[in-house]
């Protein structure tokens, strides 16, 4: 059975900035905006771009709905560039464009136990999945990250998920963290879904894994984007087959066996499936 | 005022097409918008066989502008006609066809494939793409070889309007301009994406695995009025001006110098239902600066 | 890290020169920094007689750039020499004249005028400006006519290191790149301008009285990345780069591409004092990217 | 005798916003900065460029000093395009880059009677101007303007001043006020000097009349210009000999009889003294 959620068709809206908070510093931005009148499906995302941009950036940014509410949609952003040190200086009363939602979420049967790994900002469409989850105490949640825990909303997480967060300052934290992943991952292999969101080099291990032990994994990719609707080809990723695929519509959540990240990945056994 | 255009037998309500590449082929849009409302559709670069392109990173900013170097990605024309094409609004706005081919022959082989399909209103030829390395600029670099993928291509094509898409990367448009219309050309479009390049200082790697990409957006608009200015001059077929546009006001220019119509290309990635938003601004600046016609309008730049 | 580099002849405590055009005769710019902290000044393009330049409006605004039609407005080399050259602080840091003649035999007679002059640590030869009738783009197009200028400079101006500043808009910068090199040039400069042009719907007119402009800053900076890593990957000779520095990572990603120095440009009017504060933020970076020599970096993009 | 201010030499500076009015309308914006430490005369200018601009516009953009005292540098702006509406929607606590004081400014003898024209937003460089003067009463005034009176500030002059405003809303206005300005520099000339600072086709005017009348006008031109410092040659105004110099450095004021605004005026024979 598949998640009841029906992710409607995706509009292009102005939005208005309700309020912006700060998490631990000034690089962890929660915005809060009139919420649209769509649905969605956990994993899905949306493009924003702030109505002072006009030609420069060109792009808009793409950001994981964290979290929606009747009264909000509400977005995490992380400070890593231009792009997001514009945005974290928005103002309440500020407007954006912003349209999803986009792509393809987690699916996965609310019945079965999950066991989610987040690093770092890969956190963010955990916050409105975990808040809703029918079940939380079917979830076991693993987040890594590089910052102080206060930075990260996990405080907001149901007391009745089992989570585990571990901080990687060291390269052996960070060998500490891989090991913690293999581990679970192994443990949980056959008894449910794993899902999985964070930087590139965090899911080449979670992939890693997840096919050498046969895992039962998604993945959300995070690939540059233009457009966000899968007109432009420039965000695709590869899939075992060869082919170039729009992440921005045929994932952002994928199949762990499907796309390949690391090409040295491509000879292991599980992959071929 | 009556927005519509005619570019010789491909007629448009208005003069707002979508730039090839940047729309996909139309169907990701409809959320968006009305595509009937447009005046033209131009679809991905279409080969004969499907292109898998070519690997990430395809794609860069740059300031107020983009590269790409997509590598032509497409499904091949035989999937085209038979998946998208009777999903778009054929009967109501032109589909124009942008074809790819790596030799005159293949051209002239898509022309043909392209000729009866009764949804095709036009084909546009690519003679410019900078990301491929077979196909793309050797023959819109050189008007000699211009000269001939257009005469294949138009006596393959009878019944379409052939547009022939240029690159800005030449010394002199006026001569490549000139060369296609004499080879034929029906309509000629320009401009393509310029060369460029983006470099990656931490990790001294391209920011693209093609090395260099296809510069797009306001940033080359100067570049591609000139050019667009030049052309108008030169030829006596109708021009399509692109490069840049990202409001009804960069139209008005292009139509000012001359061009016949326009297409919206990068815009199209600022918000994914600009170029629907464009037609209603036009409409509204038409009015506002009182123009009357576009043939009073057109090319009435006092220069 | 010594910044200094040395480009044969031409000796330079850093890579940081300014680029024609941009820093007037230098000396616009005392208030806003010690002129002596600069790699080498370029000053605007002199010719033999004095010029008025092009009539008004001689500038525009365009995204991330802007558009320039001076006409080489200048108070000839000889006052030039007179006036401007000994208030400058030419044994500190080299001063390069950048030179303008509508012919050959105009070029080679003003390299004979600043040959001997001890103040003058360079030439630049201008084969590239686009806002003139005459002598500018008519040598920058064509590799033969290119060629026959910079032997007639080099013939005339043996004691000076002759650069040799080339022009965008061609098809393949690599032609005109081996030429001037084969012709002797000591080091080549690239990009000058890239042809452009503005408008103004609601006067109809060109914000140009020119028409056209050469279109330069940020914007340019993909197609100039690209054409400075093609040149270096043709000449042995060492390359200038230049188009869109604003920032000490642009200068590094210039250099990542081959080039061994550069010229900054619009920047200067981004703010009076940008080139000095590059210097120093140039110094900085390469501390916090642990880049050893220049040797090591310069070219070792790996594509 | 000259004015006894020196000018200084102009810097670059980066000034924090202490505060921002507006007057009238949100088009019309008084903006407060960190006063530097040079002196100016009234007709020089400023080129400001705040923070965010980055590199879109590229330009900055040349405002008149409109006042300086101990606890801040005023600015008067008139939105007219995007650089001006940016300007005018920063806050306090923003920061711009300053460089000037740049030009020269109207050079005068405090002792004798000025005629100040000022049409629109030419109305900012006198507010210094007259505030300081040691001789208001040695002043008369006469201002132009489109907007409702409440926009200009024109209430701060000295009461000492005779002071005259005429606003234009139809082309019958407009002639109006050229026949008042033809009156009034007929009837000044040779009784003192005249200052004038506004929009082209206002200086058009001033300057047909001043050299009909051989009157001895200053007018301030408003050029386009890219550096500010004489460098681009960008900014140029025609003199009467043909050649082309920097509205930046040898302007913003000229005499009267020096500059070509009007191809046609250069038959007039005052032009040739
Ligand atoms: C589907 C998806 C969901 C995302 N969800 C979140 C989220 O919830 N919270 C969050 O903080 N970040 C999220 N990201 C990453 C976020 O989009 C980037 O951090 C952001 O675009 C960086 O922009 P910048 O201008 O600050 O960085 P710059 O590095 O200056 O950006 C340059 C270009 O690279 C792109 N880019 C840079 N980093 C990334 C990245 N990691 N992923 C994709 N594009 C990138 C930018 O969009 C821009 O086009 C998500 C990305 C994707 C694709
Ligand atoms: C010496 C001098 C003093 C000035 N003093 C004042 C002042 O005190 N208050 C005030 O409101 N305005 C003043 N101006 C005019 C002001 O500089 C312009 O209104 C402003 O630059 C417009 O910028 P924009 O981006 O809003 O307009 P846009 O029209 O979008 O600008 C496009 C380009 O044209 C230039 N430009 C447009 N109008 C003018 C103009 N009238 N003069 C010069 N350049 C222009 C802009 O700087 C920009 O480079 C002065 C101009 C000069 C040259
Ligand atoms: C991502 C992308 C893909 C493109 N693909 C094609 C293509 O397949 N065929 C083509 O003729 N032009 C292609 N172009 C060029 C555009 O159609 C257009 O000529 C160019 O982008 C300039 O217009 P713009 O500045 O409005 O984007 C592509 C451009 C972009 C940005
Ligand atoms: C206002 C202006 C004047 C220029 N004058 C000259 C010139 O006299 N000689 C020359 O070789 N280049 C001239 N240039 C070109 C610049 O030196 C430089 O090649 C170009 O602007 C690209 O660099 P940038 O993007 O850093 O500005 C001029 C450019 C500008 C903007
Ligand atoms: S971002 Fe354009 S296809 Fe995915
Ligand atoms: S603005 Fe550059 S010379 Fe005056």
């Amino acid at each position: 059975m598949k998640q009841e959620i029906n992710p409607g068709s995706p509009s292009c809206l102005n939005l208005e900035i309700q309020a912006i908070t700060y998490a631990g510093s000034r690089d962890f931005v929660h915005i809060y905006l009139d919420p649209p009148r769509w649905e969605y499906m956990a994993g899905q995302f949306v493009m924003i771009r702030p109505d002072g941009w006009v030609n420069d950036p060109i792009w808009p940014r793409p950001f994981s709905i964290c979290e929606k509410t009747d009264d909000s949609l509400r977005l995490f952003v992380q400070v890593v560039g231009r792009g997001t040190s514009l945005i974290s200086q928005l103002q309440p009363g500020n407007s954006i464009d912003l349209w999803g939602p986009l792509g393809n979420g987690f699916v996965f049967d609310p019945q079965d136990r999950l066991l989610i790994l987040a690093g770092g900002m890969g956190i963010a469409p955990f916050v409105g999945l975990c808040k809703k989850h029918p079940h939380p105490e079917q979830i076991s949640f693993l987040f890594g990250h590089r910052m102080d825990i206060e930075s990260y909303p996990l405080a907001e997480f149901p007391p009745e998920i089992d989570s585990e967060h571990l901080k990687q300052e060291t390269t052996a934290d960070i060998q500490g963290f891989q090991g913690v992943l293999k581990t679970r991952i192994q443990n949980f292999s056959g008894r449910g879904m794993i899902l999985a969101c964070g930087p590139t080099p965090f899911l080449k291990v979670v992939q890693q894994y997840s096919l050498e032990f046969e895992a039962n994994t998604l993945i959300s990719l995070e690939n540059k984007m233009a457009c966000g609707v899968g007109a432009c080809l420039g965000c695709v990723a590869q899939t075992t087959s060869g082919d170039y695929v729009q992440t921005c519509t045929r994932g952002p959540v994928f199949r762990a066996d499907e796309v390949v990240l690391d090409e040295q990945l491509l000879n292991q056994k599980a992959y071929r499936k | 005022m009556d927005l519509s255009v005619n570019l010789g037998a491909l007629k448009l309500k208005n003069p707002i097409m979508t730039a090839s590449g940047t729309f996909g082929y139309g169907l990701e849009f409809t959320p968006y918008g009305r595509l009937e409302d447009l005046g033209a559709i131009v679809v991905k670069g279409l080969s004969l066989k499907p292109r898998r392109g070519n690997p990430m990173p395809r794609i860069a900013e740059t300031p107020c502008g983009m590269l790409n170097a997509i590598g032509l990605q497409n499904i091949g024309v035989e999937k085209f006609l038979r998946e998208k094409l009777p999903l778009l609004p054929w009967k109501q706005t032109p589909i124009v066809v942008n074809l790819y081919a790596q030799s005159a022959q293949e051209f002239a082989d898509l022309a043909e494939a392209l000729n009866s399909e009764t949804g095709v209103g036009a084909l546009e030829v690519n003679i410019s793409c900078p990301n491929v390395r077979q196909g793309g600029l050797q023959f819109g670099q050189d008007p000699d070889a211009a000269a001939r993928v257009v005469e294949m291509v138009k006596k393959n094509a009878a019944q379409k309007p052939v547009i022939v898409k240029l690159s800005p990367n030449v010394a002199d448009i006026k001569v490549i301009a000139k060369a296609v219309e004499s080879a034929g050309a029906d309509i000629i479009s320009l401009i393509n994406t310029l060369g460029g390049m983006a470099v990656d200082i931490q990790t001294r790697k391209p920011c693209l695995a093609n090395v260099f990409g296809g510069l797009s957006g306001p940033a080359i608009k100067p570049v591609a009025l000139k050019m667009v200015y030049e052309a108008c001059r030169t030829v006596n077929i109708p021009v399509i001006g692109l490069g840049g546009i990202t409001r009804a006001q960069d139209i008005l220019e292009f139509i000012l110098v001359g061009a016949r119509a326009v297409q919206v290309g990068t815009a199209n990635f600022i918000r994914p239902d600009k170029v629907f938003s464009l037609v209603e601004e036009l409409k509204e600046k038409v009015r506002e600066m009182d123009i009357d016609s576009w043939d009073e309008f057109r090319g009435s730049i006092i220069a």
